[in-house]
């Protein structure tokens, strides 16, 4: 009964959540509100007894997936209340569309059986006495590793592209280069004077250490060659 | 009151997956809610899946719900990096006022 | 569990991998190093390919038969040559990159395991490895406007694509309880017919591959992305990514669905015909010629998809073989379009290509013999796919399909014939700026197995037969 | 490769694939433009005329007694379709590969000074045209022939649309695409056919009778593609377009080879693979075939455009054709595939002969000649000679045909070789009238008065021109025996088939 209770206001609460997020004026709210609808809809993962996948859904997507909205949203500078001007226009197109994909569903789902051998056909059942997240970890390493492995691929196809699209490197970014670092002497940057006998500070001078002269940033190559002279050679 | 069938979980998901159409529809010119209605209807497959894994006692439908969640996570990232690189283009990340190219 | 069946993937992934970790580490940017490393490992794979064995892998997940070699041979050879043609052009539009071929190479491996899914879990995840590389490599010209929007055009649609794809994938396990080919079939063999929703997914899953197939009615966002990405993806998305798409549709149709064939043959026969009628008019009225190529490519699906609504071993098998046709013409054809080039600046007019004939008689001879070819004139390889397509197709009684065929394949050929028009009767423009080997060697080898493929028929048709037969048990 | 044959050795596919060598020869050739434009006239010229010698092998060693197909040559090409390369000629197809190559050479020698720019691409496309021209009636398989059938289009599209004059681009699209479209047509009752009988083997196909319903639908496919080939009216309307904006060598070309690929096309797939329909359809073809010959006749007297009259006479000459293919007796057959070859042969002269005065005058309008008898008497002969060939005068080339196919149409209607004959009356009505206003008459023009009579060249090209009519209208039968044996075969297999109408339509 408690179960029926918290399926119910969670349910209420992930498709209200989701409704504002296509409706809500400001972006920001719509990621806000997707951020609830994530974790109501955990809440239902949990009812379902998917445990891991809805403790995933909460660090994965809120954590990384939402956030990573919510930053994208205020780092473009975008002028939102423009982009709300064809909200009037397509609201009856998308209710019909929405209305009658939802009839059809409802009309599918209505008839809604297993199929007779569904149950002799089930690939990986859940083994008794083992938590859900263990045995989706058996699972994952064993049977489904190629699709693991392939998921991997996935992300690092994200990773490589969203490298290669937004990444740009800056003349005016200062970056370490661990050549130059390396090749280093101590003579570069030590100088050892000889300091007569009770000559202070006063006598020599504040001594500094011999400056490197800063390359002109327009020269500088975006990329530093292992081959290239250091600047500090040329001077 | 009746108990939670699979049925509730589907008809959850439908209403979802319908609201993210719906706001695809309703939002054309502004990429990033579209793109947030395209991880609704993510999350309604996901239900989907997660009822089903469920009702039918397979985790195979867990285990592929977990790779759509990654996916869907690859896609936001390159999505939002498009979407990067066309508001640097453009100034702006109005879809509808695409000229240069005519549907 | 032998984990050696996908050793070409695999194997492709690595090399992938240690050529990313080599472009990163190797100042300036080794481009056109990891290019040719990249051909390297796509040989490598098509000759692993040739030698795998067939068997299923992974608990199911995975396999590997006639049909899927093939296909993936098509997929290398067309991946091969779009990078080849990337060589010079991304070094003359700034964009030369080794992340360039590191995608490609990805984006390779995603299409091969589509070839080799025979779960519905597969399916996706190589579908998605697939599209997002494809997302990446649209945009990659990335101060361009055009490429950055064909991107987000490409990305939300095809977004929206494997959304709907899922929910159908989503329903189709909940209603049968797995998602593995072989016993898919096996839960649709019931008596008493299959349940609503078991169509409505299969309804959802054609949807989301003919999105990728880019076949009318999910073809609008064809020509804008053919115009806007670089030309060298353009030649990629159509040729490597079509093949993987039909590839998996003719996999997930017959083997799955086989016993709902009646379905799903009225969804083909229609988006088909769309799809050729579309691609012959719309055509018509382009001036840029790369949205040509793109209501072209809409066209050239739609009779593809002929062999698949027939149904037949021989209807797949003119699948197969015009697939292949269709792989050589259209690398050719996009080495050609890269070729426009004028004083450092890409044309892409139709009119651009007036008087072609006059200064540069070899490349024209080239597009010529792959205007012909795809209007379907003989002797070139062209005829000879729409040959097989049409054969099982009037054999099985699909009289309507082969006359709409027939017929707009007559208006595509008014549309490839303005072509020819503008390089061979058009008073000559200045010529082009001379063309790299690169290009020449892909125009080349595309002609070459455009001309002679009917010297030779019996290898390919061979190969096409023994895979189509697979697919039949 | 189990080519068995007369000459002992694949003579056909010679014949075929040796231009084609020849052009890509030409392909070679490198250097100024002016010493490549010379080296490939050479090399086309040497080519075209090997392959006529050749082809004369093919004359003496054919046995006029066999009615079926020589110097065979077989080869497995698509077998899974039972699809072969497989050549053979017989009685009516031998002649017209002769016709080809003989033709072939002519034309590149008549656009020797005519053509200037382009010149190698140009005898490539002619090499290539050989090529399909030869291969297309040397077929003997189905998709071979529909592969040549179609592949014609290619080069003549380029010549009409590259060398042609101010408006060749609409001429060589609707070329194309008329033709395109009728041919395709084709390929869709060639899978049919290919459906029924499981083999493109012509020789097995004509034995493979087909339900009348079929062929009723058949028969109408192949008549899209072949009228339009003919060209029949009223689907006759791109080939004034063609002729007069092609070269001259293009006109030749086209009127003497091309056109005779459509009645071809009827001897060799609509008669005897559909009899019943044939027979069923007559009436129409005579219908059309009159309209064709009465208008377009009276279309021509019309015209003031040298080309697009002599481009109506064709329509109206292939008209006479037909209806001689569609009286199904010897005669009318005789009659059809004589007036063929002798119209290949005055047709292509005529072109030629207003070429000579075009090259010279650079205009084909009729008006703006006259006289041209003072000052050009040899060629004022020349004409004179084709256009009683082609009015049919006696002892020309073009009698025997128009006389056989009235002889065969008086046989089927009295109406039908009434009207044939007053069409051929009209024929000669407007040939006349060219001829008096071009040749006679005072000389008013002052470039007329300046114009040169017929070069050697010229005469070269004319001379075998001038023998074969005279030879063909003096002593036809060493032409028609050629052709004997096999329409003999043809009316009775025909016969035959019309007898046991139920025996063969009820076969399911």
């Amino acid at each position: 009964m408690i179960v029926t209770a918290a399926f119910y206001l969670f349910s209420a609460i992930l498709l209200g959540s989701a409704a504002a997020v296509v409706t809500s004026r400001n972006p920001v709210h719509s990621v806000l509100f997707l951020i609830l609808a994530f974790f109501n809809a955990a809440a239902l993962f949990l009812i379902a007894g998917a445990e891991f996948l809805a403790m995933i859904l909460v660090i994965v997507y809120v954590g990384a997936v939402a956030v990573l909205f919510l930053f994208v949203v205020m780092m473009l500078d975008v002028n939102f209340s423009q982009l709300r001007e064809g909200y009037q226009r397509y609201l009856p197109v998308g209710a019909t569309v929405g209305a009658v994909l939802f009839g059809e569903l409802l009309l599918v789902l209505g008839g809604w059986q297993f199929a007779p051998q569904a149950s002799a056909l089930r690939l990986s059942s859940t083994p008794a006495g083992v938590s859900n997240t263990h045995a989706l970890g058996r699972l994952i390493y064993t049977d489904y590793i190629f699709l693991f492995q392939i998921a991997g691929l996935i992300l690092m196809v994200a990773m490589i592209g969203a490298i290669v699209l937004t990444h740009r490197e800056r003349a005016t970014s200062r970056r370490q280069d661990i050549a130059r670092q390396n090749a280093r002497q101590v003579s570069d940057t030590l100088e050892i004077m000889p300091v007569g006998f009770r000559a202070g500070t006063d006598i020599t001078g504040i001594i500094r250490p011999k400056r490197e002269p800063e390359p002109a940033l327009a020269d500088e190559p975006h990329t530093h060659g292992v081959g290239l002279p250091g600047p500090g050679e040329h001077g | 009151m009746t108990t939670i069938g699979v049925g509730h979980y589907l008809t959850v998901a439908a209403i979802l997956l319908v609201l993210g159409t719906f706001g695809i529809f309703l939002n054309r010119k502004n990429v990033i809610i579209i793109m947030m209605s395209i991880e609704l209807m993510l999350l309604a497959v996901n239900l989907n899946l997660v009822a089903f894994s469920s009702a039918l006692n397979d985790l195979a439908g867990q285990v592929f719900a977990l790779f759509v969640l990654t996916v869907a996570a690859a896609e936001a990232a390159i999505g939002l990096a498009i979407v990067v690189v066309y508001f640097r283009n453009r100034g702006s990340i109005e879809v509808e006022d695409v000229n240069l190219m005519k549907g | 569990m032998n984990w050696t069946m996908a050793m070409p993937e695999i194997m492709l992934a690595v090399c992938a991998m240690a050529i990313l970790v080599f472009g990163v580490l190797r100042k300036p940017d080794p481009a056109f190093l990891c290019t040719m490393l990249s051909l390297g490992a796509l040989v490598l794979a098509g000759v692993l390919v040739l030698g795998s064995d067939v068997g299923s892998a992974y608990r199911g997940l995975f396999v590997v038969d006639g049909f899927a070699s093939y296909m993936k041979l098509l997929i290398l050879v067309g991946a091969g040559l779009s990078a080849v043609l990337a060589l010079d052009y991304n070094v003359q539009e700034g964009i030369s990159r080794f992340e360039f071929p590191v995608l490609i190479l990805l984006s390779t491996v995603g299409m091969m395991v589509m070839c080799s899914a025979s779960s519905l879990m597969t399916l996706y995840m190589g579908l998605e490895l697939q599209s997002l590389a494809l997302y990446v490599l649209c945009a990659f010209a990335r101060d361009e406007l055009r490429s950055a929007e064909s991107g987000l055009k490409f990305f939300v649609l095809g977004a929206l694509a494997s959304g709907l794809l899922l929910y159908g994938i989503s329903l189709t396990y909940g209603f049968a309880g797995t998602m593995q080919f072989g016993e898919l079939f096996r839960a649709l063999a019931t008596p008493d017919g299959v349940s609503a929703g078991l169509v409505v997914g299969m309804v959802f899953v054609v949807a989301g591959l003919a999105f990728k197939l880019s076949a009318v009615p999910f073809h609008m966002w064809t020509p804008d992305v053919y115009e806007g990405a670089p030309t060298p993806v353009t030649a990629f998305m159509s040729t490597a990514p079509k093949v993987a798409a039909i590839a998996l549709l003719l996999r997930a149709l017959e083997v799955p669905f086989g016993h709902i064939t009646p379905q799903w043959t009225q969804l083909i026969v229609l988006v088909s015909i769309a799809s050729m009628l579309l691609g012959s008019l719309a055509a018509i009225g382009q001036f840029n010629i790369k949205r040509l190529m793109a209501y072209s490519s809409i066209g050239h699906m739609g009779y593809a998809l002929v062999g698949l609504a027939v149904g037949t071993a021989d209807g797949i098998r003119g699948v197969l073989i015009y697939m292949a046709t269709y792989v050589f013409m259209s690398a050719g054809v996009f080495a050609c379009i890269i070729a426009m080039r004028r004083r450092g600046r890409q044309l892409e007019k139709i009119g651009d290509l007036a008087g072609l004939a006059r200064s540069d008689p070899g490349l024209a001879l080239a597009m010529a013999v792959f205007m012909f070819s795809m209007a379907g004139i003989p002797p070139f390889s062209g005829f000879f796919g729409k040959l097989y397509v049409f054969l099982p197709a009037v054999q099985s009684g699909y009289w309507t399909l082969a006359v709409i065929g027939v017929l707009t394949s007559v208006v595509g050929a008014f549309y490839y014939l303005r072509v020819i028009k503008v390089m061979y009767f058009d008073p000559a423009e200045p010529a082009f700026d001379p063309r790299p080997a690169s290009l020449s060697f892909v125009a080349g080898v595309g002609a070459l197995v455009t001309t002679l493929f009917f010297v030779f028929p019996a290898p390919l048709v061979a190969a096409a037969q023994q895979a189509a037969r697979v697919l039949f048990g | 490769m189990t080519g068995v044959n007369a000459a002992g050795f694949p003579i056909l596919s010679l014949l075929t694939w040796l231009p084609l060598v020849g052009g890509l020869f030409i392909m070679t050739v490198r250097g100024e433009e002016s010493v490549v434009a010379s080296n490939a006239r050479w090399a086309a010229l040497w080519t075209s005329l090997i392959v006529f010698a050749i082809s004369l092998v093919l004359w003496a060693k054919f046995d006029i007694s066999d009615p079926g197909f020589q110097f065979k040559e077989s080869l497995s090409w698509m077998p899974e379709f039972g699809v072969g390369y497989r050549m053979g000629v017989d009685g009516i197809s031998v002649l017209f590969v002769l016709l080809s190559t003989a033709l072939t050479p002519i034309c590149i020698l008549a656009s020797w000074d005519s053509i200037t720019t382009r010149v190698r691409e140009y005898m490539l496309a002619f090499l290539v045209l050989e090529t399909m021209m030869v291969g297309m009636f040397a077929a003997q398989d189905f998709i071979v022939f529909y592969m040549f059938f179609e592949g014609v289009l290619i080069p003549m599209f380029l010549i009409i649309g590259v060398w042609g004059g101010p408006r060749r681009v609409y001429a060589s699209f609707k070329f194309f695409l008329y033709t395109l479209a009728g041919s395709i047509l084709m390929l869709l009752a060639l899978l049919a056919i290919w459906y029924r009988a499981g083999t493109t083997d012509l020789a097995v196909l004509m034995q493979t009778p087909l339900p009348v319903g079929m062929q009723f639908w058949l028969f109408l496919a192949f008549f899209a593609s072949f009228a339009v080939k003919v060209p029949m009216w009223p689907v006759h309307t791109w080939l004034p377009d063609a002729h007069v904006e092609a070269p001259t060598a293009g006109s030749v070309i086209l009127a003497g080879v091309l056109l005779k690929m459509g009645a071809y096309g009827f001897f060799r797939f609509s008669l005897p693979m559909l009899p019943q329909a044939s027979q069923q359809f007559a009436p129409f073809m005579f219908t059309l075939g009159v309209v064709a010959v009465i208008y377009t006749s009276l279309v021509a007297l019309a015209q003031t455009d040298m080309k697009k009259l002599i481009a109506y006479s064709s329509v109206a000459h292939m008209g006479v054709v037909i209806i001689g293919i569609f009286t199904f007796n010897a005669q009318g057959l005789q009659g059809a595939l004589f007036q063929m070859l002798s119209h290949g042969v005055v047709s292509a002269a005529l072109f030629l002969c207003v070429g000579v005065v075009y090259d010279r005058i650079h205009t084909r309008d009729i008006a703006r000649y006259g006289g041209l008898a003072q000052r050009m008497p040899a060629y004022a002969i020349v004409f004179m000679l084709f256009t009683m060939a082609s009015v049919g005068l006696p002892g020309t080339a073009g009698f025997v045909g128009e006389f056989l196919v009235l002889v065969g149409a008086f046989k089927v209607s009295l109406y039908l070789a009434y009207l044939g004959s007053f069409g051929m009356i009209l024929g000669a009505a407007y040939m006349l009238y060219l001829y008096r206003r071009v040749i006679f008459g005072v000389i008013t023009r002052d470039d007329l008065r300046g114009i040169l009579d017929l070069s050697p060249r010229e005469v070269a090209v004319f001379a075998p021109l001038i023998l074969l009519t005279l030879w063909m209208g003096i002593y036809p039968s060493s032409f028609t025996q050629f052709f004997d044996a096999t329409v003999h075969a043809m009316v009775e297999s025909h016969t035959a088939a019309l007898a046991a109408p139920k025996l063969a339509g009820i076969a399911p």
